[in-house]
């Protein structure tokens, strides 16, 4: 690929990227509003549509203020380490044949790290604001994450065993003749339920808990570095629901339409039913969290990976 | 019958082991039954052990039976080998048949102690020990039992331990015996480098093939061993232990300290007569000391108050017989008068422990008299005794075990005029002495009244003894042991007789016919002066205590004031100052550890890189 | 894939060991020195898998591995002492911790 | 690649020369966060992508974040940094610096000196299915040994948690 060719595909991507984030924000507030039986934004422009932008109008124009007694360094670097993480991440997502910016053969594995590194930007948020209740948002966010970190690693071993591969696209390639949602379907439920962790998505979202934790580490936060943390949570759930379709939904394999646009579509399903999932589940206790990733998240992983493995064993 | 041999040394060190684990639980019926029986089996299996040997034919009655190696190092291999021949018998019958009977008379004797199921578990271990002595084949299993009866010596001593006393003489005779045994193990050594075998034969046929006569290897092995016998015999000059040993039980004095351990010695002599053989100025010592000792024990015996301290003192002196027999090379008369002996010995203990338990623990020879009409059975059976110890002639065994002895000196192929005169004298101070302690105890007025007479089991006993030992010349063992006959002319050995004789006599007419002249006798200042220095043994007792004693607990004394703590001292503050310098590096500190550490790693590369 | 020559890993690796070094010995906060030890560790699997890229051998990161699960328990355990003392002394002070001097 | 390597080698240094000399432990924690990143391109330059990712998986991502936890839960903040700029007074440095330049020296002394030996060879990638097979074939002692390793520290980790809180209770009484 050609450097100019990488350079339209990387602003291609942040832009699809942003807009959809922002997209999602009024597809979430109306979404909710319906589920919640209620109209939700609906006054900028039609249905609301434009509301993200007017949001976007706002939040510039508020006042950025760094509290006094945080430190300033790490208060200011956290958000950015929250969304550029994630955005960093999409640069091995491959929503076409060839449409990767970095088609790393470990791109899997440059996920994993990738998120990994996300914990920092919550955890150093909230140790940063020097406010009790954002520590404690981010000592659960930094717990919560980094053991469901382990949860997904497994859960995504099985489709390297399937795959034989890092590589999303093979990873894609290898879904021409089923899905992976099938024959790993134990670890596409553990996965789902690690990204939601790690996405800090209701039912997970004790981080930010607003009615214990007032707002978690980011109650701090305001102007632009709020809404870095905002539009970060949105990108995340793009991401990962681009993540699951490439890993278990067959990426953009279809017929009939281009690949982009099976990819698209198919992330678009799981966005929404993300969106479902927090309108319908409560949120559980911070204990609950834990005791369901190690008790019940763990054991089902490493099962499901030596259940596969002696399968293909089989096969062979 | 003969296979029967291992039983003989087994039987008592079963009861031994018996006693010694099952004691509390053992009543006193139980307890004389295991500790009398396990002596009276071995009597039994020795007499069936002697059927045996009687029926191999004369020459070369040997048996020996092996029960096992002991100790297998290079060359030497030490077994645990029982040998059997004319003078283990003989020495085997004495102490079974010595040893039954002490321990019968005990069982009656001790009955009112409250250590006595401890008693016979020590008395069961020393028959064993005993008779693991004599009948050893080998040298080093004879050290064993040598060294077992020493133990069972020093128990028995101490046997009343509560007394201070008693504790401090049970130690003496631990010690002063034991450098006579030091010695002997030395000898045992040089005899093992020499020879390169521990075999009692074997080791005495190499020595006859390998040492010329009077060669100085001999002489010096001759004269360790001699050394080891002169401390377990009570001989010039390791004596002064066994007056004081007297402080443990009679049936203990009687059966160790006069009839069997203190004789081990000339057991030793005897068994090793083929070494003395080879070394002519040994057997001489030997003599010499043994005249020394029969002149020096009878003259104390003669001041002696204490009943049981004239025996002791008797005995060294009849030992000192044996010696000065040994010394000339007459071995089967040293081993007859052990015999006699020992019957008359043990006799006259036994019988001077039922007077003295009549009495009421009296030991004082002067608050005794008139016992004869009041203890007859005692006075007739200590009357046998005493005419054997004094030798009265004809009728009496000691007369001509005695007479041989007296004949050896003067005749023998090492005799001498000297030792025989010393002989001589001595059997004349002997007949005094005896006849003193009979007359003072048994004569006369009484002072005090017996409270008890003696029961079944003693009575037994001391009839049994009394009639050996008047039976006389038939105990004589040489038929059966071998080796030169000595033919003295009739003059000497009339004069011996008459010596003694005429001891008795003197006896008679100082202590029964004109008590005054001998208390005369006893206050001149001559007299006084002569009393005071027999009565604590020639004063060996005192010399010790300056030479030995006194100056070991100065240096002692010195030691605790630092003197030999000294270079320990410097040591240890050397060490502390070590210690303080080294733990100065032990900082706790993690990065000075670290620091350590990572200046360590440099040096090494660059050791490897700088090499 | 244009070559980088296995000698200048090594010399990163030894320059990242020496500030690791640096830092074990002048840190005094506990919290430091551990991670100066993170430091060297992670100097030494630099080594290593310098040493596997000369060889194209997988063993280098075969011992980064190694590295990585001592690393971890060391750690571990190293943060809950640290936590411990912090608790029963209120310091982070290595040198305060030092009742096991001579 | 050559490029990557040569800017992660100079971002490692530096980031790892600003952790040692941070008074900040969240900052220095930071810098080391990012010296690993940085040694993680280098892996990925050498030629061992699973290795770089492990690096940063784990070390970075799970390791690192251990340090998070203690900083956050010791919250040391102002009091802490006034602390560290006692213990770190220039004067400090002059012994360790001096010995760790001293080590420094000789290992490039070895290096340059052994430079022959080490030379040649251009990276090739060794990818994750021929490291799995080296874990688990000739070096599956080691891996198990690791394991157990592993469990050891877990188990030490959680007693002397538990003995925090028994000591905690005894505070109580």
């Amino acid at each position: 690929m050609s450097p100019a060719g990488t350079i339209v595909l990387i602003l291609g991507t942040l832009i699809g990227v942003l807009s959809a984030a922002a997209l999602l924000i009024w597809v979430e507030r109306r979404g909710l509003a319906l589920l919640q039986d209620r109209l939700g934004p609906n006054r900028v422009g039609p249905l609301g549509l434009v509301q993200p932008l007017a949001d976007m109008v706002k939040i510039m124009l508020k006042e950025d203020w760094i509290p006094p007694q945080a430190d300033r360094a790490v208060f200011v670097l956290a958000p950015m380490l929250v969304l550029g993480g994630t955005l960093a991440t999409f640069a091995v997502v491959a929503a076409g044949p060839g449409l990767a910016i970095a088609d790393l053969n470990v791109g899997l594995l440059a996920f994993l790290a990738l998120s990994s590194l996300g914990v920092y930007g919550v955890a150093l948020a909230g140790w940063s604001s020097n406010n009790k209740y954002s520590l404690l948002g981010s000592l659960r966010a930094a717990s919560q994450m980094v053991s469901y970190e382990v949860f997904m690693g497994l859960a995504l071993g099985g489709v390297v065993l399937m795959a034989g591969s890092f590589n999303l696209t093979e990873i894609v390639e290898a879904q021409r003749w089923v899905w992976f949602c099938v024959p790993q379907a134990a670890g596409l439920a553990i996965f789902l339920v690690a990204a939601l962790a790690e996405t800090r998505r209701l039912p997970f979202d004790l981080p930010e808990a607003e009615n214990e934790l007032v707002a978690g580490y980011h109650s701090e936060y305001s102007g632009m570095k709020f809404a870095m943390f905002f539009v970060g949570e949105y990108v995340g759930i793009t991401l990962i629901a681009a993540l699951v379709t490439t890993f278990y939904l067959g990426g953009w394999l279809g017929p009939w339409l281009p690949p982009v646009a099976w990819f698209v579509a198919k992330t678009a399903v799981v966005v929404c039913g993300f969106i479902v999932l927090r309108a319908a589940l409560p949120r559980p206790r911070f204990d609950q969290v834990t005791a369901l990733g190690w008790r019940v998240c763990l054991p089902l992983a490493i099962v499901n990976l030596l259940v596969t493995g002696g399968v293909l064993l089989a096969l062979e | 019958m003969l296979e029967l041999l291992w039983l003989v040394p087994l039987a008592p060190l079963g009861g031994f082991l018996i006693l010694a684990v099952a004691r509390a639980r053992l009543g006193r019926r139980a307890v004389a039954t295991v500790g009398v029986g396990s002596a009276g089996v071995a009597l039994a299996a020795a007499g069936a052990v002697a059927a045996g040997f009687f029926a191999l034919p004369a020459a070369g009655r040997v048996y020996e039976q092996n029960l096992g190696t002991w100790i297998s190092a290079g060359d030497l291999a030490a077994r645990f080998v029982l040998h059997l021949d004319a003078l283990a018998l003989v020495m085997m019958a004495v102490v079974t048949l010595v040893g039954f009977l002490i321990l019968l008379y005990s069982a009656e004797s001790m009955a009112g102690d409250e250590g006595y199921a401890r008693f016979f578990c020590y008395m069961n271990l020393f028959v064993a020990s005993m008779l693991v002595l004599v009948l050893a084949g080998d040298l080093l299993l004879l050290y064993l039992g040598w060294e077992g009866v020493g133990l069972c010596s020093y128990l028995l001593i101490g046997f009343w331990y509560r007394e201070p006393a008693n504790a401090r003489a049970a130690k003496k005779a631990f010690i002063v015996t034991r450098v006579g045994d030091a010695a002997l193990l030395v000898g045992l050594l040089v005899l093992f480098t020499q020879m390169g075998t521990s075999d009692i034969g074997g080791l005495l046929a190499r020595a006859a093939e390998r040492w010329p006569t009077g060669s100085s290897v001999a002489t010096l092995a001759a004269l360790l061993l001699l050394a080891g016998a002169v401390g377990k015999s009570a001989q010039l000059p390791l004596q002064v232990w066994l007056p004081d040993a007297m402080a443990g039980p009679t049936p203990v004095s009687a059966l160790i300290h006069a009839a069997t351990m203190v004789t081990a010695g000339v057991y030793l002599l005897s068994r090793m007569h083929g070494l003395f053989a080879l070394a002519p100025a040994a057997a001489t010592v030997t003599a010499v000391i043994g005249a020394a000792t029969l002149l020096l024990a009878g003259t104390s015996a003669l001041v002696q108050r204490d009943l049981k301290r004239v025996l002791a003192y008797s005995t060294m002196s009849q030992v000192g017989y044996m010696f000065v027999a040994l010394g000339v090379g007459a071995w089967g008369a040293a081993i007859f008068h052990f015999v006699t002996h020992a019957v008359f010995k043990s006799l006259l203990f036994l019988a001077a422990g039922a007077v003295i338990a009549a009495l009421g623990e009296e030991h004082d020879l002067f608050k005794m008299g008139g016992l004869r009409q009041r203890l007859p059975l005692v006075f007739w059976t200590f009357l046998a005794g005493a005419a054997s110890l004094a030798a009265l002639p004809l009728v009496t065994a000691g007369f001509y075990s005695k007479e041989e002895i007296l004949a050896a000196a003067w005749a023998g192929p090492a005799g001498g005029r000297w030792l025989w005169a010393a002989g001589a004298v001595g059997a004349a101070v002997t007949a005094l002495y005896t006849g003193r302690m009979v007359f003072l105890v048994f004569f006369g007025t009484a002072k005090r009244e017996p409270s008890q007479q003696p029961g079944w089991a003693m009575a037994t006993v001391l009839v049994i003894l009394a009639a050996l030992s008047v039976s006389g010349w038939w105990l004589d063992p040489r038929w059966l042991l071998g080796g030169t006959e000595i033919a003295a002319t009739l003059p000497v050995r009339l004069a011996g007789t008459a010596a003694a004789l005429a001891g008795i006599v003197l006896a008679w007419y100082f202590y029964l016919r004109r008590p005054a002249l001998a208390a005369r006798v006893a206050q001149s200042r001559a007299g006084a002066a002569l009393g005071r220095w027999w009565i604590g043994g020639w004063g060996f007792d005192w010399l010790y205590n300056f030479i030995f004693v006194r100056p070991y607990v100065w240096l002692t004394q010195l030691g605790r004031d630092e003197l030999l703590d000294g270079p320990f001292r410097t040591l240890g503050r050397t060490l502390d100052l070590a210690h303080a310098g080294m733990s100065w590096t032990v900082t706790g500190r993690v990065r000075w550890y670290a620091a350590a550490l990572a200046a360590g790693a440099i040096a090494a590369i660059a050791v490897a890189v700088w090499r | 894939m244009n070559s980088v020559s296995p000698e200048s890993g090594l010399v990163v690796a030894a320059v990242l060991f020496a500030l690791g070094l640096g830092g074990v010995l002048a840190r005094r906060n506990m919290l430091f020195v551990l991670m100066s030890i993170e430091i060297m560790l992670n100097a030494a699997a630099l080594a290593m898998i310098t040493a596997g890229a000369r060889h194209h051998a997988a063993d280098g990161q075969v011992m980064f591995m190694f590295i990585l699960a001592t690393a971890a328990a060391e750690v571990a355990v190293g943060l809950a002492i640290v936590l411990l003392i912090y608790r029963r002394r209120r310091t982070l002070d290595v040198d305060e911790a030092r009742e096991m001097r001579g | 690649m050559q490029g990557l390597f040569y800017v992660s080698a100079a971002v490692a240094v530096l980031a790892t020369a600003l952790v040692v000399t941070r008074r900040n432990a969240a900052h220095a924690l930071l810098y080391l966060v990012l010296s690993l990143a940085a040694v993680a391109g280098m892996f990925y330059a050498l030629g061992a992508p699973l290795a770089a990712a492990l690096e940063v998986i784990v070390y970075a991502g799970a390791i690192m974040v251990l340090f998070v936890f203690a900083v956050m839960v010791l919250a040391l903040g102002r009091e802490g940094e006034r602390q560290e700029s006692q213990w770190l007074r220039p004067r400090m440095w002059l012994g360790p610096a001096a010995l760790a330049a001293v080590l420094l020296g000789e290992l490039i002394y070895v290096l340059a000196s052994g430079a022959a030996a080490v030379a040649g060879g251009t990276p090739v990638v060794v990818g994750p299915q021929e490291v799995g097979a080296a874990l688990f074939g000739p070096y599956a002692l080691g891996a198990e040994l690791s394991s157990m390793l592993l469990l050891a520290g877990m188990v030490a980790a959680y007693h002397l948690a538990r003995r925090k809180q028994m000591d905690e209770k005894e505070g109580e009484r």
